[in-house]
């Protein structure tokens, strides 16, 4: 009798919802949370906290209740170790719905040396340790001749941020694979050897941490007309004055190269959503729908500077919504 | 100046009254009987411990965490350092005035009303005023003050501040007054008004008066100790005392050989 | 009734108990000659506490038990069968149904929950006068055994004042529960962290870079070294060497040189500087002296110069410490005896003189205690180095080259989009521990030259 | 007064020696003093140097933060005709009163027919030069005259983020030109954003508001008031007053003293393990932002008690207990009565920081978008200090005038709150 | 007691100098003539400005911001508030010593030093020795403290401190000794040693104190000044104010009717 099971276990109920997770995902979800209260001035404001996709897994998977955060956003796909704590902690019932695609983008001042890269390139300039040897390049020239010989001076995301997540999977991956015709191998053999070798970014002060606040590396950009600037493509859209897109492979950082996938370096986006907090949280179901109604090409998904996924996969996420369909655990790696 | 002949009631006696700050012994074995109606003034060189007996008479030692005092000191022959003894009470009998003027920064009227009221020795108000004004009378300072009661008793001269104190003092009706050094930081004229009082109110209360001043001794009171080193070197007559001290060391002090 | 208003009774109850004790002691005082240990005010507030204490412990007891009692009796009305079974949804609906109950809300989110609502409340009725019932038995048995004590020779007052004893007691024991509650959560987790970790790894090495953890030696890229130097460096050098001269000659300035009321004026005008909550300073450091740093140094040739150098974090957090030293090192002045300044001035000095030559040696000790305070103050500062500090951990002696500090690490690290439960997030508490660790060191020592220095001239 | 008392002086009659005084005025002696004096005013100027300078950077961050947040407080509106006669919505006027009255209006389409009049207006991208929060305008002026559905009206609403920013001078090029020509054609005008003081946290530059903030903030201070302010004074009063000289006397002083001086953070950490975690308290709540800054804040106010306490003469003391005053009356009746302006510029100042205190709330989930203010101690909520922080991270121009804004409305509570202290602190600096 | 045909020496002269603290006037028109080998005592009740008198004759009212000074003096017939007297010499030529012994937490030999250190008076270490050793000498505690110079001077007994500080004003060859109540913080031994001291050095500087303590004016000095209510009431010779004053409130306050 001591335990009051009006409070789920001591954990108290709650109206609002509440969504923790990834800063790229963040601005559409609060946008969505706003339309829910705009819609209905009875319902309770969601509550969005933008932790960090990886902090915000942790108070994902804590547990199913009162406590606990009904949604995930994450800027990529939530992990199969990750997937067993939530199972562990009795969150088995997960919808994971992809709402849009993010595009890393590379960027330099409007006075720029107009550079031209490859995944390639930039592997060999940022790497820690390219084909396994120190990194001791100083001007693009050094890694390839046909580049000019400006100083390498790079500004992006900190090593706890998911821009740098992608940048790491999206494109010096990318560049250590083509490079290194073993590191492919490597990967399947040695995880951790791979991600050494592949991922793993310079600390001499060629690759400069500009920290989470991505107006900062604007700034810095346009103060700096040699570096180049790595950002979430909604920067460089808002932005576009000060900036120009640095074309990788030849193709050019717009809206329409990233969502056809042209522009290496986009990424989906994703929710996730603990199903038994459907019928417990007042408003959690028509907040799903709400995504769908503003994800599309013309969105308001877009006019945050992210990108609209394709029509496929939109029309896939709608269905995972309109059936409630949870997670596969065996699709997650 | 004592009168000689006059049957004496024994107000206080301590015996073999030690006390210590921690390890250091400030007062020493001491033994002194206060008569209801005679003034005993302490004298003694600085640091002899005359301030600290003069505590212990009313327990004020308490306060001091290091202080540790043993001997039997007794109230009317009730021990004061018994466990059934309400410290409270017995600091309202035993009264104390201090070497610095010390008013409440409040009123003069609350200043002297303050102790009629934590116990509770007034009624109504009108018993109160009658409390105020007869203490304030006796301490000489009613002509002075009575227009002024509801002012600040801190904005008083030094020498009116002491007689508040006297006052505030007196209106809880105690039966012995401490006084430690009550002139030291008066001027002349001011002192003069206190040894006055200290004249007036002998046989009312039993006093005990601390002094550095050996002439202040030999005016106001009846019997002197003269301490040294946290001994009582010598207990007796102030006129035998100043005029045929029995003891080598009090003769020296008084004289000024030391001190 | 509910609890609010069975507070309210139970404190009536108590002024009822207040007065009429009072009442009593001042009737038997009345004619008395003796003088009596309690006045007639203690009696009451015996009575008084009697009174309310004993039922509001129940009623405390009893808020945290009965809504399960409650609970458990709607569970027990047929209507219940239709709950899903125990667990969130369960929760949600039985508490929808509370709170329709309790008139808290209106429209329904499940069905349910409004065929529930009734014998909800109900039930919250029939244990509300259940629980009124008991508050009120013991109230008044309390009372009552409390007024029968109030006799002439009864020390009510030594009761009451126990009571506030404790009262004042308890209160300083929360700063004890408080820092075992840091030690404790900060080992817990750093106990964690260190036994993926060796602690010599994170203690004493030198590279830092949490971006890439090797499963197999977790250790060389946790080494906490980069971070340690950057935050001393950031901290105890660049904003010691901003905030103490200005703080000092401030401080000097204003004790011993400046009129009256250009003081008034001056002194509260620092403190603001105090004042300004560093999210402020974080904002104004990332936005205008860090660009305004790199421009400098890339005109004076510096090309390389990063717009997150410590210089630019440091010089603000200086100027953050500023009053702080400022006021440190006035106190240890004003402390000084004025006639140490007297016997210096009449001695033919100057004011500099006497000040450099008295003044400041006789107040060093105090005004270097102040400075580790400010020290200890610095290296803990968040906000300025989150905004302003990069997150690189280089071992630099350039102030314009970018470092990072162990507090924009630990929330980097809390607030970041890394996999969690790795080490990285434990980390931050290891951080957290270590930072906890030196400023408290750093504080005892200050506190200790602090104390032994004003006894000095007490 | 008989001077046999006083020990006597023998008198000595030996003839005083004559001396030969320090020559001042040699050439070496003036050059000396002239040295000393130019080092003397080297030094003094020194300090004003450093006064001034001190005083110079506060002055600078205030201007700035004044001039870029100045505009935050201004909004840009556009004239926007709206036919709501033509557009037929579906809304009895007899709903339009009560609580239903924003339901209807939401229900029945008015965003839509906001969007339709600004493309009819200003073209095909016209939507994009409005507010996101423009039909609420419509609708707020629909609620308290429902007569406008039966005819044209020109509405003043808010144009979009972009618009607004270049219309303060600081867009992009695209955005730029929209203004000039909305200028040209008179559409412009610029008024008060009193939405800035009343509203909650929005993903538009152009609908934030400080307000949910700031009722997150008083939430948060009153728990931190009413639990730091009684425990401090009452701590700081056994200290000092009763406390006896033992190991556990010690252990408590210590904790105070360090506690007061442990940054922040860790405060953070405490929260976020032990009230979180191990007590399940609500994330993001006032109340557990209120529980952690008391902590913070407890030792500052005990510490600032006590001097309080310790600046009460003891002869004051001493007096009340002479005339048989109990321990607990000294302190009640005089010591706390004294000390209590000390105690409350300690609180006030304590307070303060308090308020401007961000590091910890982060670490306790209280940086969530909330798009309503909180209403109650466990309602979600986010304080002031950690709107401005978000806001400065946020992509979208517009919000760089928002942050400076928000932190001029925090900078004004601050002074406010440090004036009063130093108010409190001058005018009961009494010595006894 | 003092000699009656010296030819005298005017060293300090003061000619209707008037004192206010902002609007209180503490000092009213007083004149007074000090001589090169007397000493001056200046006695009076409490409050009635002998320290605010004192302290302008060495411009070390200078410090007091509210303070106004009017009125002339000079000191060998300079005047010592024209404006270009330099204050830091002036108050090397007329030292002060205070009220409470106020050594600098330095060593005893730093203490003593400091003043020629500052001034320039001596050019090398053996100097330097030489001065310290005689000005404690001269102030009578070489004997005491030469084996333990460098000890602090704070660690010294309250009249050595005294004393210490008597030899640091004597370092720098001052031409005149201000002392403000330099025993009233003393014992009686520590005062007769101050008042021997005080003896000694007369002729070799002139001296002016302020005493409480009547017969310590009598025991000291040549000429005494009264003062009463910030008025110069009498000044004269020692002997003729203290047998047969001129003025009835000197001789009031002198057989102790006020103060
Ligand atoms: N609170 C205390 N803790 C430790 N020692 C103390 C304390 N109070 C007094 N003493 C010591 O006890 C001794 C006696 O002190 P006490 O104050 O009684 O002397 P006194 O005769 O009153 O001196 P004075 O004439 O200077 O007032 C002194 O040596 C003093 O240092
Ligand atoms: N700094 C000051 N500001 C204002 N008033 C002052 C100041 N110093 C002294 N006074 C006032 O000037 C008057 C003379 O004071 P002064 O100290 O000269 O008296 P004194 O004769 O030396 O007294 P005591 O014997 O107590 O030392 C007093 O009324 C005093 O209150
Ligand atoms: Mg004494
Ligand atoms: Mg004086």
């Amino acid at each position: 009798a001591c335990v009051d099971q009006a409070n789920g276990g001591g954990a108290g109920s709650r109206d609002q919802i509440t969504a923790v997770g990834s800063s790229t995902v963040y601005p559409f979800t609060t946008m969505i949370a706003e339309q829910l209260v705009a819609n209905d001035p009875d319902a309770k404001a969601p509550v969005i906290e933008s932790t960090g996709t990886g902090a915000g897994m942790k108070l994902f998977c804590a547990g199913i209740g009162a406590a606990h955060p009904d949604i995930e956003d994450a800027s990529r796909r939530m992990k199969a170790s990750e997937y067993a704590t939530c199972a562990k902690n009795g969150v088995r019932d997960v919808i994971e719905i992809q709402v849009g695609i993010d595009g890393i983008a590379f960027a330099e001042a409007k006075n720029g040396p107009k550079m031209q890269l490859t995944p390639t390139d930039l592997y060999k300039a940022l790497a820690a340790n390219p084909g396994g040897k120190v990194n001791t390049a100083r001007v693009w020239r050094d890694v390839n001749p046909a580049l000019p010989a400006v100083p390498i001076q790079v500004y992006g995301p900190p090593a706890t941020s998911g821009t740098r997540d992608a940048l790491a999977e999206l494109i010096l991956t990318k560049g250590c694979e083509a490079s290194d015709p073993t590191a492919k191998a490597l990967g399947k053999s040695d995880a951790e050897a791979h991600k050494a070798l592949c991922t793993r970014v310079r600390e001499d002060g060629v690759y400069v941490d500009a920290g989470e606040n991505d107006n900062l590396i604007v700034q810095k950009l346009q103060s700096n007309p040699n570096a180049i600037g790595v950002f979430g493509y909604s920067y460089l859209e808002e932005n576009k004055d000060d900036v120009n897109g640095v074309s990788i492979s030849g193709v050019a950082p717009t809206y329409a190269t990233i969502a056809d996938n042209a522009y290496p370096g986009s990424r989906p986006l994703y929710i996730y959503v603990k199903k038994a907090h459907l019928t417990a949280i007042p408003g959690l179901r028509n907040l799903l729908k709400l995504y769908a109604a503003n994800w599309g090409a013309t969105g308001p998904l877009v006019k945050r500077g992210l990108i609209a996924s394709p029509a496929g996969v939109q029309a896939r996420s709608a269905a995972i919504i309109a059936n409630e369909t949870v997670l596969d655990p065996a699709v997650l790696s | 100046m004592p009168k000689p002949f006059k049957p004496s009631i024994l107000k206080m006696t301590a015996r073999n009254v030690s006390v210590a700050y921690g390890s250091k012994i400030a007062i020493n074995d001491v033994s002194i009987d206060v008569d209801q109606d005679e003034v005993v003034a302490f004298i003694g060189p600085s640091g002899c411990g005359k301030s600290t007996f003069l505590r212990t008479l009313n327990r004020m030692n308490d306060t001091v965490a290091s202080a540790r005092v043993t001997g039997e000191i007794k109230l009317d022959g009730q021990d004061i350092y018994s466990p059934d003894m309400d410290v409270v009470q017995l600091r309202a009998r035993v009264g104390m005035v201090f070497q610095k003027p010390n008013p409440f920064p409040k009123s003069i009227y609350e200043n002297v009303a303050y102790g009629p009221r934590i116990h509770g020795l007034a009624g109504a108000k009108a018993d109160l005023d009658r409390i105020v004004e007869k203490s304030l009378r006796r301490a000489g300072l009613w002509d002075e003050v009575k227009d002024r009661l509801s002012d600040s008793g801190t904005a008083l001269s030094g020498g009116q501040q002491q007689r508040l104190c006297i006052a505030r003092a007196i209106a809880v009706d105690p039966e012995v007054i401490l006084m430690d050094e009550p002139c030291s930081a008066l001027d002349p004229i001011a002192t003069a008004k206190i040894e006055e009082l200290i004249h007036e109110l002998r046989g009312r209360y039993a006093m005990v008066i601390v002094t550095h001043n050996m002439q202040q001794a030999a005016r106001v009171s009846q019997k002197t100790a003269f301490f040294h080193l946290g001994t009582l070197v010598e207990y007796g007559n102030t006129s035998d005392i100043f005029t045929n001290p029995r003891e080598e060391r009090t003769k020296d002090y008084i004289t000024g050989r030391y001190g | 009734m509910s609890p609010i208003a069975l507070l309210f009774l139970v404190l009536g109850l108590g002024l009822i108990g207040w007065l009429t004790a009072r009442v009593r002691a001042t009737r038997f005082r009345a004619g008395s000659t003796v003088r009596f240990s309690s006045l007639p005010s203690h009696h009451g507030w015996y009575v008084a506490l009697w009174t309310a204490i004993p039922p509001l412990v129940f009623l405390v007891v009893w808020s945290m038990t009965a809504p399960a009692l409650v609970t458990d009796a709607v569970l027990a009305t047929p209507a219940a069968i239709q709950l899903p079974p125990p667990g969130f949804d369960r929760a949600s609906i039985l508490s929808e149904a509370r709170s329709l109950a309790d008139g808290r809300s209106f429209g329904a989110f499940h069905g349910l929950a409004r065929t529930l609502a009734p014998s909800y409340a109900a039930a919250q009725s029939r244990y509300d006068w259940i629980a009124t019932a008991a508050a009120l038995l013991l109230a008044f048995a309390g009372g009552a055994l409390a007024f029968t004590r109030v006799k002439p020779g009864f020390g009510a007052r030594t009761q009451v004042e126990r009571v506030v004893m404790l009262m004042l007691l308890g209160a300083s024991l929360i700063a004890i529960l408080t820092t075992v509650g840091i030690v404790a959560s900060l080992l817990y987790e750093s106990a964690r962290f260190f036994s993926v970790v060796p602690i010599t790894d994170f203690l004493f090495g030198t590279h830092w870079s949490p971006q890439v953890i090797d499963a197999r030696d977790p250790g060389a890229s946790l080494g906490a070294v980069p971070l340690f130097w950057g935050t001393f460096f950031i901290g105890a050098v660049i904003a010691m060497i901003v905030a103490i001269p200005f703080g000092l000659m401030s401080a000097i300035y204003l004790t011993q040189y400046a009129a009256p009321n250009t003081r008034k004026w001056m002194k509260p005008i620092l403190e603001v500087l105090a004042g300004v909550p560093t999210v402020v300073y974080g904002y104004f450091a990332a936005l205008t002296v860090a660009p305004a740093v790199r421009d400098l140094a890339v005109s004076v040739g510096i090309s390389w110069a990063s717009s997150e150098s410590a210089l630019a974090a440091g010089l603000v957090m200086g100027i953050m410490i500023i009053p702080f030293v400022s006021s440190m090192a006035d106190d240890s002045i004003a402390a000084v005896p004025s006639s140490m300044r007297d016997g210096s001035l009449a001695m033919g000095a100057t004011s500099s003189e006497t000040i450099r030559r008295v003044l400041l040696p006789a107040a060093l000790p105090g005004v270097v205690g102040g400075v580790l305070l400010a020290v200890s103050r610095a290296i803990g500062e968040t906000m300025i180095v989150v905004m302003a500090a990069s997150g690189v951990a280089t071992l630099t002696l350039n102030p314009f080259a970018s470092t990072t500090t162990v507090t924009k690490q630990i929330v980097d690290l809390l607030t970041g989009e890394a996999e969690f439960d790795s080490p990285k997030t434990l980390a931050a508490f290891a951080l957290g521990l270590t930072l906890f660790v030196v400023t408290l060191l750093l504080n005892i020592v200050a506190l200790r030259v602090v104390k032994r220095y004003r006894e000095a001239y007490e | 007064m008989s001077d046999t008392l006083v020990p006597q002086i023998p008198v000595t009659n030996a003839e005083p020696v004559r001396r030969v005084p320090t020559d001042w005025t040699t050439q070496a002696m003036q050059s000396r003093i002239r040295r000393r004096y130019a080092s003397e005013r080297r030094f003094r100027f020194a300090g004003l140097a450093a006064v001034w300078l001190s005083a110079a950077f506060l002055a600078y961050l205030l201007i700035t933060m004044v001039m870029q947040g100045a505009s935050g407080f201004v909004e840009t509106r556009v004239s926007l005709p709206v036919d709501l006669a033509a557009a037929k919505l579906p809304i009895e006027p007899a709903r339009l009163v009560g609580r239903g009255a924003d339901l209807a209006l939401a229900g029945a389409g008015l965003e839509g027919t906001v969007d339709l009049a600004a493309t009819k207006a200003f073209g095909k991208d016209g939507t994009d030069l409005l507010s996101d929060g423009a039909w609420a305008v419509v609708r707020d002026a629909i609620k308290a005259d429902p007569s406008l559905l039966q005819r044209r009206t020109v509405f003043e609403v808010p144009v979009s983020s972009p618009i607004d920013v270049a219309a303060k001078g600081n867009g992009t090029r695209d955005a730029e030109a929209i203004v000039a020509r909305l200028k040209a054609s008179g559409a412009l005008t610029r008024g008060f954003n009193a939405g800035f003081l009343t509203s909650a946290d929005s993903t538009d530059a152009t609908r934030v508001g400080i307000w949910g903030a700031f009722k997150g903030s008083l939430l948060t201070m009153i728990v931190t008031l009413l639990l730091a302010f009684p425990i401090g004074v009452l701590s700081a009063l056994y200290l000092e007053e009763y406390a006896p000289k033992n190991r556990w006397t010690d252990l408590i002083e210590v904790s105070i003293n360090n506690l007061a001086a442990v940054p922040s953070i860790i405060f953070g950490l405490l929260g976020l393990a032990v009230f979180l975690g191990t007590f399940g308290m609500p994330r993001s709540a006032p109340i557990v932002g209120g529980l952690t800054l008391a902590l913070m804040t407890m030792p500052v106010i005990v510490i600032a008690g006590r001097n309080a306490i310790k600046a009460v003469p003891p002869s004051i003391r001493d007096a009340a207990l002479g005339i048989g005053a109990s321990p607990v009356q000294v302190v009640f009746h005089h010591v706390l009565p004294l000390a209590l302006p000390g105690i409350l510029t300690g609180t006030i100042i304590g307070m303060a920081r308090a308020l401007g205190e961000t590091a910890p709330l982060l670490m306790i989930g209280m940086r969530a978008f909330i798009a309503a203010p909180p209403s109650g101690l466990a309602d979600p909520a986010t304080v002031l200090p950690v709107q401005i922080f978000l806001w400065s991270d946020q992509v979208s121009r517009g919000f760089v005038e928002k942050t400076s804004a928000a932190i001029i409305v925090l900078l004004v509570f601050l002074l406010a709150m440090n004036g009063v202290a130093i108010y409190l602190r001058n005018r009961f600096e009494t010595r006894w």
